[in-house]
């Protein structure tokens, strides 16, 4: 089991690197001038070359890559300040946004999925189906929007922004994050309930369940003991594999409700074009998302006891 | 308007040549009073001395301020309280040298001050930390009397060494600073010089009559700052000698400020101030909906039709020199023929444009940068209309009877330029020029320099231009032969001599009949066609009052006060 | 084993009511809009204490009969006609609640696949346990009452097993555990649905004799289905025989069997290889024609497209189940005439070969070959020192069970798998390269190989005629007429038509599929061809043909054969000589007759043994019957790895020194430390004449 | 251990005999309802894409300044937008675009992915490995930041918008292909071709690849609806199609700041037509795949 694990984290780390390497010859592509984007349209020339100069743009690309890989983060041209201090508390307020979508989107997308399941071809079953679909059509930004102007303008009922007032307790900042959390648990409900959906139909029309019902079990005890246990394990990886997406769709609803994760420091990053700022960020969320891909498979092979015990003695 | 003349003669005694050259423009109503006041004010009257000739002159009525927001409240300022204000998020790191965006020169405006104060409320250059300043003969040196007993917020005494050590920085091709855009050609580091602890004197490279302005507030790099500052340090403390002291800054967070106790003039009324950072204009103006903020700084009207239209919000609208500027490619088929240049000036509706677009809050502007913002504007050239068959006419005798195109139109998503570039197509397609639009974000169109900027490569490039004090700059960089933003390609010689007299000129005449040439010199030529000037606005919730806010998206609250 | 009297008797047993009562059942499936009428009229009793046997073959509805008694049909399946009773009490009438009583302490069932049958992430202990739980037993008790069961199904260290998942057991371990939880509730009836079908010979047996042992001990009747008329014979007191849906005869076991009183039985029974038939000697009977669509009832009898005895009365008026004398029924006008059914195929052979033992010049030669396999940081001995030789023209038989590596080998003949270093084959006196890429084209075109599953066999989205000509360009290299005329000769020598040719796999059925895949093997004139269980995938009667075709086909296309099997009398019927492995190792090599009689190998003893066969010789031989699992090939046993199961266990020197394999007579071949004599000696006295032949 | 004969389920995998498989289950498809609805509602956007300009009432680019920003009523059913055009032509007409990019955009990365998923699927090891890496790394690539710099490299146009959709698709799909094709190349075709001597790229395009097609179809329809999805983001950003074309995703992007203002019907409309549109897709695969299972 230990070398399952050891091998993972040795892919997951080569893959940590290949994507370095993609975002800085990404961010090198980048055609506009960083001095420029910093001293804006209006200044003159002269001080753009200069300030070009100082940045080091014109060192050869592998210094550049170098330079930047010894010391990671590295600081962003914008705020001429190292991108660390920057950049972690804006992670981790973009965790807990993200977290707590995931608190509310894993038990709804699996509940809806296994309700689907249950039954299979009825109404219910299609209703479900067609609300998840459409609801994943519907961008962050205009679901953002529709949501703040009527529960937060004119209903009042919830904060238009995400960022609760410095110091306030736990549950008030979580009545800041009910708003933004609600597009993003939308966008994602409909893949997840119908992964869900999948593995309980085929968890039930299989062989142990069919002996757990001969057995004269009742449905609610074959349905919960003997078919949801194996039908949502394999959701759980399925899970992780969207939060790549999640923190993508963090960007448009951290922008939109003013809340200063990592999604709104990207998309600041990339209008204002820092490219320190950018790739630090590209990477970062490239690397939570590898680790929570990671955990996730090997929280399945924990939990599944095939991988965990090895064959027959 | 011969009545006191004794009264007018006698405070003509003693004054310069200037001074009453103005005073004649006064009395022979060429110039109207709010213009006396403002170029009074800027060659050194003193508001009492010009307060004195305008009553002198006949009925002193209250100065009028822009249409729309009154300027003091009628109940009575109540203290204390917190002031919260959204704005934009500052493009970078608050370092006086390099901020050159809107959210950036809000904040210096917060605790730094000016030699010089241009508020568009009071119309008149207000002696800021400088008491009094005057030119020599020619113009060509401007000596300026500071505060004495200003205090920065350090508790350390400015003096002048302060103001030449901040000029000479600023002033320093070396440090990249964004003031160099104004001060290039006209102030060197070696022309800062101190006359005495209180008295510094301007050698500048040639006489220039603006002068006042590029050391006011409209220059918003110019904060005064203590000697050996290190710039780059500044955001942590942002020392300065204002009514306001930082208490708090984070970087795409907000800022929070407290009244400076050292401070020399009247102590702010509010508790303290705390200013929310926007990434857009969107969330920012749900924000105030939303009773999330008090105040937004600067918003422009694309897209804020929501608080513009309701009666619940206060706004407070300011004539600004921002405005819009498409440019065509004058060394290109084909726009090589004037006249094809102006058949597409002819073809825009632009009455219609500022009514759809800016719900009404900006003015028709003329082909050329001179406009309301600008005293030295001639008004006497008249304004160009939507005539489709004259721009039919103009095509046809430069050879192009059924039409011109498809040309694309470079431009980026910022503001209402989207919208606009879609009715400069369609306006343009009546009279048979079609037009293919490009359209992308700012980085991407901006790019580089010549040779890799959308902007400035385009055949046609629909930009943006922010506000400032004086038109030179407008005058200069895009229009002048060596300009550094000349997409349209301009190379005119008598034009290049017409902006240098200009420049030079120090009295209002002189400078509105050069403007007057320019003017007409534009409109014979349309390199760029100037759709419309867009009014600088600010919002706030009805229990707000004594906001003072500029066009170029300054706000000073030491006057401001919030009611419960 | 714990005596009877401690497990509680059931008071509340209801006066001698049958276990179970089926009354012209009929089951209806809705495919794709349409209803088919699967299993139409079928009637049937099972006493108390009684084991009544269910046989036909596949697509016949034994299956959906269980599923429908206990009201389990898939969604599109349902019981639109006859009564089911079951204790007296009308299953198709009883309400969720009472029906969930019934399946918890009246009727339980064992499935085929245990593996499949048991929820994979949880504990087998707690899984057999909760049967108790819902008879009302606490956690506690119910987890003791579990390992009681699990000591009665004779599971080594039952205390162990409690705590493992199912992934971690034997198959023959697992059956038994699905067993246990079934007869935890002590139910009055017991449907075993081809329980021993997925296990291997000798477990088989083991798991056979446990079944008939509780049975006598819970006095519980059975409802035995399978396929294999061997265990129902051995198993059941009466039997019901099915074809399409509908029962044709049904008697006391013994009767049916000895004298079938219905054609398609008759001809079921022919088709079994039986002992003393041997290729040279017997050909094998088929039943010509293949079953009908499901659901398609013909006017006349089901049965008559296919009999060699139909009459007009056959076709026009659907026989009835007539009685026939002591207690039997037939649905067969004819059926006092059953007997007399003409054989398909002429019982000899007329041009019987010379010898069977000096075939040709030896074909290929496999010297020392090994196969280890590296798995998640375990090395697994799939093959050890093998050496075999097979001659032109002549057939190898390859029997061992499952994991004895016999797959292993042929595919490494076939440079499927590479073999270990060290290892060397030859074909015609040249090496053969590890791997089927490095060979000549002379060498791929010479071996090749007919698959166990023609389904996985075949490409699903290819015509059969693409399948056949892709061979034939690339291994015959036709083209053009010559392909197509080959083509034609090809697929008439193993008589399939030309409308075949255009159809998928999906749209034939087992045996016609078999039979491309043979012809697609033949398309290069291979001079080998690896025979992996051919047949065991084909029902009864289609396997017949099937091995009829590869006998008829060895002697025109002068082919010879490795034929693999775990099925004794297939090989016994084929094979020249045989090869019996074990874990990856040889235990017995030399010719058919020899290795099938003594003296032999315990191992082949053994295996012969656990046969079940047709053959009712007056004496039955006595069981021998192999104790404990089969050991993991990752860390076999010391010295003769046979020593852990062999019933002629001599002592110290089996545990520490590997026998050789030793020539015990020219061409013959054991490895036991027993001297050939002794072995004479020790199996001559128990064996009788060999069995009547009818 | 007596003659094997493994049951086949009774009911279950029986010979379909005499009708074709395909023939049955297009026979099966008309009969659904969830599939005929799904097909109406595409055929009508279809028709509205080839048709658009001639069914719509007004012509979707034709601004009225006087008429700006005005509710839906009877002149106009679906109001007019900031520069005053008829929202009921925009949406009529809006619908060509998205119709010709999602589609491609999916085509695109269905085919690459298919390509790396077998390659990685049949010889696993080291190509699989290295393979499998570039995928997981293109994983971890926000969408939003991948099209910005490839739009702003390769100009913006249509095809830079399939392309940067396509390869962002690929390693999705190609993680699903891999895994379908890691069981088939165990089933004994594949080493029978082996055995015949057949060469790695025959076996993987013209025995393997045929096989595997469900699970590439599921994957194609899933795609279709992010890929739309994907097209609305990149307009967010202002990188993807023109204005003024009256696609929806211009609109949205355009007209979503003004729903404070009271505007709805400017954004409402044109999220609709893309729901019924996605929401048509997926009801139509969701009937051809339980067709296949049969």
């Amino acid at each position: 089991m230990v070398r399952f694990i050891l091998k993972r984290l040795g892919l997951a780390l080569i893959t940590l690197w290949l994507l370095s390497v993609i975002v800085f010859l990404l961010g090198q592509v980048l055609p506009a001038d960083p001095a420029r984007s910093i001293l804006g349209p209006l200044a003159a020339p002269s001080a753009v070359h200069v300030l070009d100069h100082q940045l080091g743009v014109d060192k050869p690309v592998l210094t550049q890559y170098w330079n930047w890989i010894s010391n990671f983060p590295g600081t962003s041209y914008q705020y001429q300040a190292p991108i660390g201090p920057i950049l972690l508390p804006a992670l981790l307020r973009s965790l807990k946004l993200g977290t707590f979508a995931l608190i509310i989107l894993v038990p709804l997308g699996i509940i809806g999925g296994v309700v689907s399941a249950l039954n299979a071809g009825k109404p219910i079953d299609k209703t479900i189906t067609i609300v998840g679909q459409s609801m994943l059509t519907v961008p962050e930004f205009v679901s953002g929007i529709v949501l703040i102007v009527v529960f937060a303008v004119e209903l009042g009922w919830l904060p238009v922004t995400a960022t609760a007032p410095p110091g306030s307790g736990f549950f008030t900042q979580l009545k800041y994050l009910i708003l933004p959390v609600i597009p993003l648990v939308m966008v994602l409900f409909g893949y997840i309930s119908r992964m869900a959906r999948v593995g309980t139909v085929e968890a039930l029309d299989s062989d142990y369940a069919r002996t757990a019902t001969l057995k004269g079990l009742p449905r609610g005890v074959v349905v919960r003991r003997h078919a949801l246990r194996n039908s949502l394990l394999p959701t759980i990886t399925v899970i992780a594999t969207q939060t790549g997406y999640l923190i993508g769709g963090l960007v448009v609803v951290e922008v939109l409700f003013r809340y200063n994760g990592i999604g709104e420091l990207t998309f600041n990053a990339s209008t204002q074009h820092d490219i320190p700022m950018l790739e630090a960020c590209v990477l970062t969320i490239g690397a939570f998302y590898m680790l929570v891909t990671l955990v996730a498979d090997i929280g399945y092979s924990l939990l599944n006891p095939r991988i965990r015990l090895k064959a027959a003695e | 308007m011969s009545r006191g003349n004794s009264e007018l003669d006698r405070l003509r005694e003693g004054r310069t040549e200037l001074e009453n050259h103005y005073i004649d423009e006064l009395v022979f109503g060429n110039v109207s009073r709010r213009d006396f006041l403002r170029r009074g004010s800027m060659i050194g009257m003193s508001s009492t001395l010009l307060g004195a000739i305008l009553a002198a002159c006949g009925s002193s009525s209250k100065t009028t301020s822009a249409a729309g927001g009154t300027t003091t409240s009628s109940a009575p300022a109540t203290k204390g309280g917190t002031l919260r204000i959204g704005a934009v998020t500052p493009a970078a790191a608050i370092n006086p040298l390099t901020v050159s965006d809107a959210g950036g020169l809000l904040m210096l405006n917060q605790t730094g001050e000016f030699l010089v104060f241009d508020s568009n409320l009071k119309l008149q250059l207000q002696p800021m930390l400088a008491l009094s300043w005057s030119p020599n003969a020619d113009g060509s040196i401007w000596t300026f009397k500071l505060r004495p007993g200003v205090k920065f917020s350090n508790g350390a005494a400015m003096t002048a060494d302060d103001v030449v050590y901040t000029f000479k920085q600023l002033s320093d091709p070396k440090n990249a600073s964004n003031a160099l855009s104004a001060f290039v050609g006209v102030l060197t580091p070696a022309g800062v010089q101190k006359v005495d602890s209180m008295t510094v004197a301007f050698h500048l490279e040639a006489p220039n009559g603006n002068f006042p302005y590029l050391v006011s507030s409209d220059n918003y790099n110019a904060i005064i700052v203590p000697a050996n500052t290190d710039f780059t340090k500044w955001q942590t403390t942002f020392i300065g000698t204002g009514a306001f002291k930082l208490a708090g800054y984070t970087t795409n967070v907000g800022a929070n400020f407290v009244p400076n106790v050292n401070y020399w003039g009247t102590k702010p009324l509010l508790d303290s101030t705390s200013f929310k950072f926007y990434a857009s204009q969107a969330p920012m103006i749900l924000a105030l909906q939303g009773n999330d903020v008090d105040v937004i700084a600067q918003f422009t009207p694309a897209g804020a039709a929501a608080i513009l239209n309701s009666p619940s919000y206060k706004i407070i609208k300011l004539p600004s020199a921002n405005h819009r500027e498409l440019s065509m490619r004058n060394d290109q088929a084909p726009f090589t023929d004037p006249r094809v240049r102006q058949a597409v000036a002819y073809t825009l509706d632009r009455p219609g444009a500022v009514a759809a677009l800016l719900s009404g809050d900006g003015t028709v502007a003329n082909d050329y940068p001179f406009g309301p913002r600008y005293p030295s504007t001639d008004t006497s050239v008249p304004q160009r209309t939507q005539n489709i068959s004259m721009a039919k006419q103009l095509l046809a005798a430069a050879g192009h009877p059924n039409g011109i195109g498809p040309i694309t139109m470079n431009s980026e998503i910022y503001q209402e330029i989207p919208q606009l570039a879609q009715v400069i197509q369609q306006d343009a397609a009546k009279a048979g020029i079609t037009i293919k639009l490009s359209i992308t974000n700012q980085t991407l169109y901006y790019g580089k320099t010549f040779g890799s900027s959308p902007w400035l490569d385009g055949t046609m490039s629909l930009v943006d231009y922010g506000d400032r004090g004086a038109p030179n700059v407008y005058l200069t960089a895009p229009l002048t032969s060596a300009g550094t933003w000349n997409a349209a390609r301009f190379h005119n010689k008598t034009y290049d001599n017409l902006v240098k007299q200009y420049v030079a000129a120090l009295d209002l005449q002189t400078q509105k009949q050069i403007a007057g040439k320019i003017e007409n010199l534009l409109l014979q030529e349309t390199p760029i066609v100037y759709p419309y000037w867009i009014d600088g606005l600010t919002a706030s919730t009805p229990n707000v009052s004594g906001l003072n806010p500029t066009s170029i998206a300054q706000l000073y609250l030491n006057t401001a006060s919030k009611s419960a | 084993m714990t005596p009877i009297s401690d497990t509680v008797r059931r008071e509340d047993n209801l006066p001698q009511a049958d276990a179970l009562d089926v009354e012209n059942l009929e089951i209806t499936y809705r495919v794709r809009g349409r209803g088919l009428r699967v299993v139409r009229d079928v009637s049937f009793r099972v006493g108390r204490g009684e084991s009544f046997g269910l046989v036909g073959e596949s697509g016949c509805g034994k299956s959906t009969i269980a599923l429908g008694i206990v009201r389990y049909l898939a969604r599109n399946g349902s019981v639109t006609g006859g009564k089911v009773e079951i204790d007296g009490r009308d299953v198709l009438a009883l309400n969720a609640s009472d029906l969930r009583k019934l399946r918890q302490n009246t009727v339980s069932m064992v499935y085929q696949e245990p593996g499949r049958a048991l929820n994979p992430t949880i504990k087998v202990g707690r899984q057999v346990a909760e049967v108790f739980q819902l008879a009302g037993a606490s956690k506690a008790e119910s987890l003791d009452r579990a390992q009681e069961m699990l000591e009665k199904v004779r599971i080594s260290n039952p205390a162990g097993v409690m705590n493992r998942y199912p992934h971690q057991l034997s198959g023959g371990m697992l059956q038994r555990v699905v067993i246990a939880m079934a007869l935890a509730a002590q139910p009055s009836l017991l449907i075993l649905d081809e329980p021993t079908t997925a296990l291997d010979a000798t477990v088989e047996a083991e798991v056979l004799e446990l079944i008939s042992a509780l049975r006598t001990e819970f006095g519980t009747s059975f409802l035995f289905i399978s396929h294999n008329l061997g265990v129902i014979a051995k198993m059941c007191d009466r039997v019901g025989v099915l074809y399409a849906g509908e029962m044709v005869e049904e008697g006391p076991a013994r009767e049916v069997f000895a004298n079938p009183r219905h054609p398609y039985a008759v001809g079921l029974l022919r088709c079994i290889p039986r002992r003393d038939m041997l290729k040279a000697n017997r050909a094998l009977d088929t039943i010509p024609g293949s079953l009908p669509a499901p659901g398609d009832v013909p006017s006349g009898c089901i049965f008559a497209d296919r009999c060699g005895l139909v009459e007009q009365r056959c076709r026009t008026e659907a026989p009835p189940l007539y009685d026939v004398d002591g207690g039997r029924r037939s649905r067969c006008h004819f059926h006092e005439r059953a007997q007399t059914l003409p054989r398909v195929i002429p019982p000899e052979r007329e041009d019987v070969p010379g010898e069977r033992q000096d075939r040709g010049a030896v074909l290929v030669n496999a010297a020392d070959v090994s196969k280890t396999f590296h798995m998640e940081g375990e090395t697994i001995y799939g093959l050890v020192d093998v050496s075999i030789e097979l001659r032109a023209g002549e057939t190898l038989g390859l029997v061992g069970e499952s994991g004895s590596g016999k797959t292993t080998l042929a595919r490494t003949l076939l440079g499927l798998t590479a073999p270990d270093k060290g290892s060397e084959i030859t074909l015609d006196g040249q090496a053969l390269a590890e791997t089927a890429g490095k060979r000549t084209h002379e060498q791929e075109k010479a071996l090749q190989i007919v698959f166990q599953n023609p389904d996985s066999a075949l490409n699903r989205r290819h015509s059969v005629q693409r399948l056949i000509s892709r061979a034939l360009s690339r291994l015959g290299g036709y083209r053009g007429e010559a392909l197509m005329a080959r083509l034609k000769k090809l697929i008439s020598e193993v008589r399939l038509s030309e409308r075949h040719l255009s159809m998928r796999p999906a749209q034939l059925s087992g045996g016609l599929k078999q039979r491309v895949a043979i012809a697609r093997a033949f398309a290069g004139d291979p001079r080998i061809v690896v025979c992996d269980e051919p047949t065991s995938a084909l029902d009864v009667s289609v396997q017949a043909a099937i091995l009829n075709l590869l006998n008829d086909l060895q002697r025109t296309e002068d082919v010879s054969y490795l034929f693999i099997s775990h099925d004794l009398g297939v090989v016994r019927y084929l094979a020249d000589r045989i090869a019996v492995l074990y874990l990856g190792r040889i235990m017995e090599l030399g010719p058919a007759d020899q290795v099938f009689n003594p003296p032999q190998h315990p191992y082949t003893e053994a295996l012969l043994s656990a046969v079940p066969t047709l053959e009712n010789g007056d004496v039955e031989r006595e069981r021998i019957q192999l104790e404990g699992e089969i050991p993991s090939p990752a860390n076999p046993p010391t010295g003769c790895v046979f020593h852990t199961r062999c019933p002629r266990f001599l002592g110290d020197i089996c545990v520490n020194t590997e026998p050789p394999l030793a020539e015990s007579e020219p061409g013959h071949a054991i490895r036991c430390h027993i001297p050939l004599d002794e072995l004479r000696r020790l199996q001559g006295k128990e064996v009788s004449v060999a069995g009547a032949d009818n | 251990m007596s003659i094997v004969d493994i049951p086949v389920e009774d009911a279950g995998a029986l010979q379909a005999g005499r009708s074709g498989v395909r023939q049955e289950v297009f026979r099966q498809l008309l009969r659904s309802p969830t599939f005929i609805v799904g097909a109406i509602v595409l055929a009508i956007w279809i028709i509205c894409a080839i048709f658009g300009p001639a069914l719509a009432p007004h012509s979707p680019y034709a601004q009225n300044l006087e008429g700006i920003n005005k509710a839906p009523s009877s002149a106009h059913l679906f109001g007019t937008d900031q520069l005053g055009r008829d929202m009921l032509s925009r949406v009529i007409v809006g619908s060509r675009d998205i119709l010709i990019i999602a589609p491609l955009a999916t085509l695109l990365g269905t085919v690459l992915g298919t390509v790396i998923g077998l390659l990685m699927g049949y010889f696993r090891g080291f190509v699989d490995d290295v393979l499998g890496r570039f995928v997981e790394a293109f994983l971890a690539i926000p969408l939003i930041v991948a099209g910005m710099i490839a739009l702003s490299t390769l100009g913006r146009s249509n095809l830079v918008i399939i392309i940067v959709i396509g390869l962002l698709f690929t390693p999705l799909i190609a993680r699903t292909v891999r895994a379908a094709v890691l069981l088939e190349r165990e089933l004994d075709y594949v080493a029978a071709a082996r055995l015949r001597g057949e060469r790695a790229p025959y076996i993987m395009f013209v025995e393997i690849l045929p096989n595997v097609f469900a699970p590439i179809m599921v994957e194609f329809t899933v795609r279709l609806a992010y890929a739309i999805f994907a097209v609305l983001t990149l307009t967010y950003l202002g990188l993807a199609v023109q204005p003024p074309s009256p696609d929806w995703a211009v609109d949205i992007q355009a007209n979503y700041g003004v729903v404070p203002a009271g505007y709805w019907w400017e954004v409402l409309f044109d999220a609709l037509a893309i729901a019924t549109l996605v929401v048509a897709i997926s009801l139509m695969s969701d009937s051809v795949q339980k067709a296949l299972e049969g």
